[in-house]
């Protein structure tokens, strides 16, 4: 797959667009492109989010287009499932990731499974926004990555966006998808900027993408461990590793093509992930990329993850967040 | 295939006197449900007069003689499936034999358009909503997890976690009134159900936005084997309404004239954009939870012979022949029509239908996965009984 | 350290003449909360009598005195703090300024050995039950998750999944029942937390298992920016308590008299065995949601006004002075402790602490985990300036 | 690691013990032996379970020990946290584990991390009973296999016997933990017979043990699955080919001792679930099976796991259970 067009490195222009105003930009260009997106959550009306992703919208949309719903994830999204049963196409935020999970059952028993129980019939073109993962000092329950748990649902398709263009991009592919997306916001990179002209269109959503090439190893990253993902090769480069980056922008489906091609390429790779290694998404990109390119692969894959522990108050992230050392670390420690 | 043609007509046979009217000042007068069940035909089939009926008047005949034919349809194709189930026909089912009158009586009050989400007790108001029994039964034979086409019927599927519907029809209920369509949305549930959060919190959104809901919930004194009074403490389910602010009704579950009557009004109120309603049938669950569960561990024998003594269907017989209006001619045109489904229900579900291996995994997603189509390979060449095949 | 020696003793106050007992009785009458909140002083710090009372006794001078040094200190303290987070000493903090009454007054009818069960707004609650500031913060400093001995206060860290620790609350109140130990277990839960699931079978569990267990709502009808006009439509939050049968009390949540007298009954009655009680106490949250939030987005500041002129202090303030009971000496006492609190508050926060980063480890299971031993020993070798580590 | 007793082979005589029997006997020991210990949940007073395994415990015991919770999983885990918290040792039931769901929010902000956030002060011993998997023809929402997401939540302990012995032994070790466990009971087990005198002690709780010895290969199973690769290693040795079934009996933790010894004994390892393979938890065992020992490895960890589909009716689940062919097709799929 291509890099991505230049429009998309970071440049801290003053013309610049955050991820927040990139998703902001997006849920306000779908729902004038179609009436039928309506948008509900808890303080995403005159609020505008607590990230701000939906500020103006209430204004300009009004209550009828995007509303505060009741405090109950589990009623946002339970109705937003009526809703789309109904033809519309809701965008439902979730305040935090780990204010999820009282809605866990209605993913799994129903946003999940209602295409396949009613045979096609009933599709859900549903948007979960989920603001996850952490680096942002907060206190409890505010830094959770809770992907492992959506990707291990059949039914449900699940993507993150690592920059203010896929943000873009990708929210309107989400939105305008018949199957239900949870579509996970990296906190950190809600004010990263980059100078971009709105619309977008960057790759199809389902697809990862090479942000850099290499050729000694193949580095996959998502949502927020691109930027360190990066800041590794960079670090690497100075000291002659060739780190090729692989963005993968969609966990379920995992682009096997895209990364296969980069792994047999380098034959190695490693996966970074802030959630806990054990059981986190990376054993199955570990697990998938070794199964397909055994005999390409000159080391194990490498899991560069947070530790087995619950995620640590603020003053505790910085030794729990992979870092660009640790991920340069963790490639030495394999024999060349 | 509709097996009614002579449905009962939709629209509200309530009195809209002042006092009684289902309005929002009603709600925010934060009116108590009557202790007292709602009826308007005592056991042995008297229309009842006073405050009893809390209102509601009784529908005409010609309305109470269509509730009994469904009703009697309705049993023979319980006693029907039960009989199929326990012949190892169906993997299983929950009858809702004594529950005609909640069943029936609230879904005869909605109009086509309007929706049902259903539980998996509530087989027979699909039935009488007009689905197939063979597509009907799909799901408890274990072909597919359900097998009609829940657009045409506007029926859910029969949800199988607990609650969980509910908020499918606050919010299906809401995108129509969004829309401007004038329909409503009926939901079932249990007893034990209401205490689950996902009640709680479909009864507050309905409530908050005024959604054309009406929540029936068949109160048949036991979760399982659980009896009410450790499900709640409140006198009454219906009670719980005057927390949501929205109007609840205590209704005698074994008369369909009331349910019929009380949920109508319901459905009005909610066309009307009035909001939801909040329904307790008080019924009973005479079968055993499913065929693999055993009553006798949990409740005394005499309880269900008290409860046989109140049957729905009997009731209304009752009135109706008092009345003159239950004929030998109708009550047999009834006997073959419930007799000629039970056929049809026995023909079908001894039919095996073909399943095909590989729609495993043709519905999960609209959108195409690589991977799935390379497992689905490897399932056609295991079959064909080759090895391998992906990969 | 416990700043307050002079505890008001936990003991009733409540006038038990037959009808406004708290009482299993009164539960299954089914009786609505007063649309107007009970009070027993008004604004103008007059006391209160007749109907609006409802049947509550004005707490004694000395109790009254006692509450009233406790809402100062606690409001000196709340005003420390966010202080001290605007200039970047705290990560977050959810201020309860002008929530003194409610918190203050439902925590004073507490006996040492009960538990309480607060959520992240409830601060000065836990302050008032002892706990030391400096480990009170660690939690919104960023310290650790929960910085104090809960065993020790029997307080339950501050809850931010909202209305989940109020099942806490009741599980341990039951366990207590099973132990026949005599006591009780407060939880605090906001307005806009009553709309989650957890609260609904939080509540029900009570009711149905008659826990000994005291939930106080403070309504300061805002969930962040969502007004509670859209979290429920109930006339006042304690009408929920109808659909749980269980006592609900709609109380001036401003007024700390009415939130002492009313938890202490209600904590009396749970003590007695007779059950859980559901207390709202109506207030208003003066400042924003949490330091990081902007209130101007979504409310009026003629609003924030009109509630600033209905100060839970300055109320309590006028009557205590009206009575004589306030006097210039006792007000140096208050202020001089008020003052030394904030300073020690200062000092704590202003003193960073060392975080062992191996603690990460430490306290995941009781049982050792030879995995996580191996990452612990990873990351001392990467503090280290060594390399790997494990493997 | 050894294998288990001989007694614990099947045998199918008439002093068996089923493994409903066993569960109910350690509750009944437990209860007898300790009287902290409480057990609630939906219909296991009177009624005895919808699978028996209290039968009889409400009839013993009375209403203060073992009794009948309202309708509502996120109550059930909710309350048990606060009774754990005042020193009982309740043991929950979920009636299935898809209804397990709702009480997912308590399950991961507050069992897994009390502990962690009270800085060892509030341990939690708490058991949350989950019958699992399929294969009994039980209509949608019977038969998920949530392991993966109990796993992939640090602070979790989740264990699961594949027969009587084991049932017996490790609900005891479940309920003498202080440690919160998520105790999973293969559904398609519990009428499984094994002759055996209780109470019975086998391996620690945490270990995986060696059920059969082999040479050629290491298949890795689990709960339900462990007939399967019994059966599998059956039909191998009738091939000529020599399976070694290691049952894990623990998933978190996970045994890398006793399986990274049978797998650089091997050379090959397999993993068996039911459960879907994608995001399942054969990923993290193929995984850190290939961190530890790649350069042991002759061939990729295969993994022969459930379709990346929701659970089928009865009717189709024949063909989506992993089977003794299917484990035995996979594994001539490698290069020997
Ligand atoms: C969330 C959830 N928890 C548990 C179950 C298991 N279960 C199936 S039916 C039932 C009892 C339901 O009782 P009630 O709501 O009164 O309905 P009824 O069966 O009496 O019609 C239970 C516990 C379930 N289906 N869903
Ligand atoms: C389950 C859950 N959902 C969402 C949040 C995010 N959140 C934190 S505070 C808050 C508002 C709570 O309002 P209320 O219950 O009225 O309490 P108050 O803050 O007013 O004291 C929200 C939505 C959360 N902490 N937990
Ligand atoms: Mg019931
Ligand atoms: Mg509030």
């Amino acid at each position: 797959m291509s890099a991505l067009p230049a429009s998309v490195v970071e440049d801290g222009t003053t013309t610049a667009v955050t991820m927040a105003g990139a998703l902001n930009a997006a849920l306000r260009d779908a729902m004038e492109a179609d009436a039928d997106v309506v948008v509900f959550g808890e303080d995403v009306g005159p609020l505008g989010g607590v990230f701000r992703v939906t500020d103006g919208l209430h204004d300009r949309f009004g209550e009828k287009r995007i509303w505060d719903s009741p405090l109950a994830e589990a009623g946002i999204v339970g109705t937003a499932v009526g809703m789309a049963m109904y033809g519309l196409r809701p965008v439902v935020e979730m305040q935090f990731d780990a204010f999820s999970y009282p809605a866990f059952e209605q993913v799994v028993s129903h946003v999940a499974k209602m295409r396949n129980r009613t045979r096609g019939v009933v599709s859900l073109p549903l948007v979960i926004r989920i603001p996850y993962a952490g680096d942002i000092g907060g206190v409890e329950h505010h830094s959770d990555s809770s992907e492992a748990y959506w990707t291990a649902t059949p039914g449900l398709t699940v993507v993150t966006p690592s920059n203010p263009a896929d943000a873009y991009s990708m929210l309107r592919a989400a939105i305008a998808s018949d199957d239900p997306v949870v579509f996970m916001e990296p906190k950190s990179r809600y004010w990263s900027k980059q100078s971009l002209s709105l619309p977008v269109e960057t790759a199809p959503m389902d697809r990862a993408v090479v942000l850099r090439e290499g050729t000694d190893v193949t580095l996959i990253a998502y949502g927020p461990t691109v930027r360190t993902a990066l800041a590794a090769a960079d670090a690497g480069a100075a000291e002659g590793l060739s780190i090729e980056v692989v963005d993968l922008r969609s966990l379920s489906p995992f682009d096997d093509e895209t990364v296969g091609a980069s792994v047999r390429k380098t034959g190695r790779a490693a996966i970074i992930h802030e959630a806990a290694q054990f059981g986190g998404y990376g054993a199955e990109v570990a697990a998938r990329v070794t199964e397909r390119n055994f005999f390409h692969l000159a080391a194990p894959v490498l899991r560069i993850a947070g530790f087995d522990v619950p995620y640590p108050s603020p003053k505790l992230e910085e030794y729990f967040l992979p870092t660009p050392e640790r991920v340069l670390n963790a490639l030495a420690s394999w024999e060349w | 295939m509709c097996i009614f043609s002579d449905a009962p007509s939709a629209r509200s046979t309530v009195s809209h006197d002042g006092h009684m009217t289902l309005n929002v000042e009603r709600a925010d007068s934060r009116t108590l449900p009557s202790l007292k069940p709602l009826r308007l035909l005592d056991n042995a089939g008297h229309a009842v007069s006073g405050a009893e009926t809390g209102g509601f008047a009784l529908p005409d005949l010609e309305t109470l003689l269509g509730l009994y034919r469904r009703m009697v349809i309705a049993r023979r194709f319980d006693v029907q499936v039960t009989a199929l189930t326990r012949q190892g026909r169906l993997a299983t089912f929950p009858s809702a034999l004594g529950q005609e009158a909640c069943e029936i009586g609230a879904v005869s009050a909605l109009r086509r358009e309007d929706w049902l989400f259903p539980t998996y007790r509530d087989t027979i108001a699909l039935l009488t909503r007009g689905v197939d029994p063979a597509e009907l039964l799909a799901q408890f034979r274990g072909d597919w997890h359900s097998g009609f086409d829940q657009k045409a019927h506007r029926c859910a599927s029969q949800s199988t976690p607990l609650a969980t519907q509910a908020l499918h029809a606050v919010g299906l209920a809401h995108a129509a009134r969004l829309r401007r369509d004038p329909i409503v949305a009926l939901t079932f549930l249990g007893d034990g159900s209401t205490s689950e959060g996902d009640a709680h919190e479909a009864f507050n959104f309905a409530a908050v936005w005024q959604t054309p809901t009406v929540f029936v919930v068949q109160n048949n004194q036991f979760a399982i084997s659980v009896p009410l009074s450790k499900q709640t403490r409140a006198r009454t389910i219906a009670d719980k309404a005057v927390g949501y602010g929205m109007p609840g009704y205590h209704v005698d579950g074994n008369d369909v004239a009331a349910m019929y009557a009380v949920t109508s009004a319901a459905v009005d109120r909610a066309r009307a954009g009035d909001g939801p309603t909040l329904i307790e049938g008080l019924t009973y669950r005479i079968e055993a939870h499913t065929n693999s569960d055993d009553p006798t561990r949990y409740r005394d024998k005499r309880d269900v012979e008290h409860w046989k003594r109140r049957d729905p269907i009997e009731r209304l017989e009752r009135y109706l022949v008092s009345e003159g209006a239950l004929t030998e001619d109708v009550r047999a045109e009834i006997t073959a029509a419930a007799e000629e489904l039970a056929a049809t229900t026995r023909d079908a579900m001894n039919t095996e239908v073909e399943h095909d291996p590989l729609e495993l995994f043709r519905h999960v997603y609209g959108t195409p996965r690589a991977a799935l189509a390379e497992q689905r390979d490897a399932l056609a060449a295991e079959l064909a009984g080759r090895p391998g095949g992906a990969e």
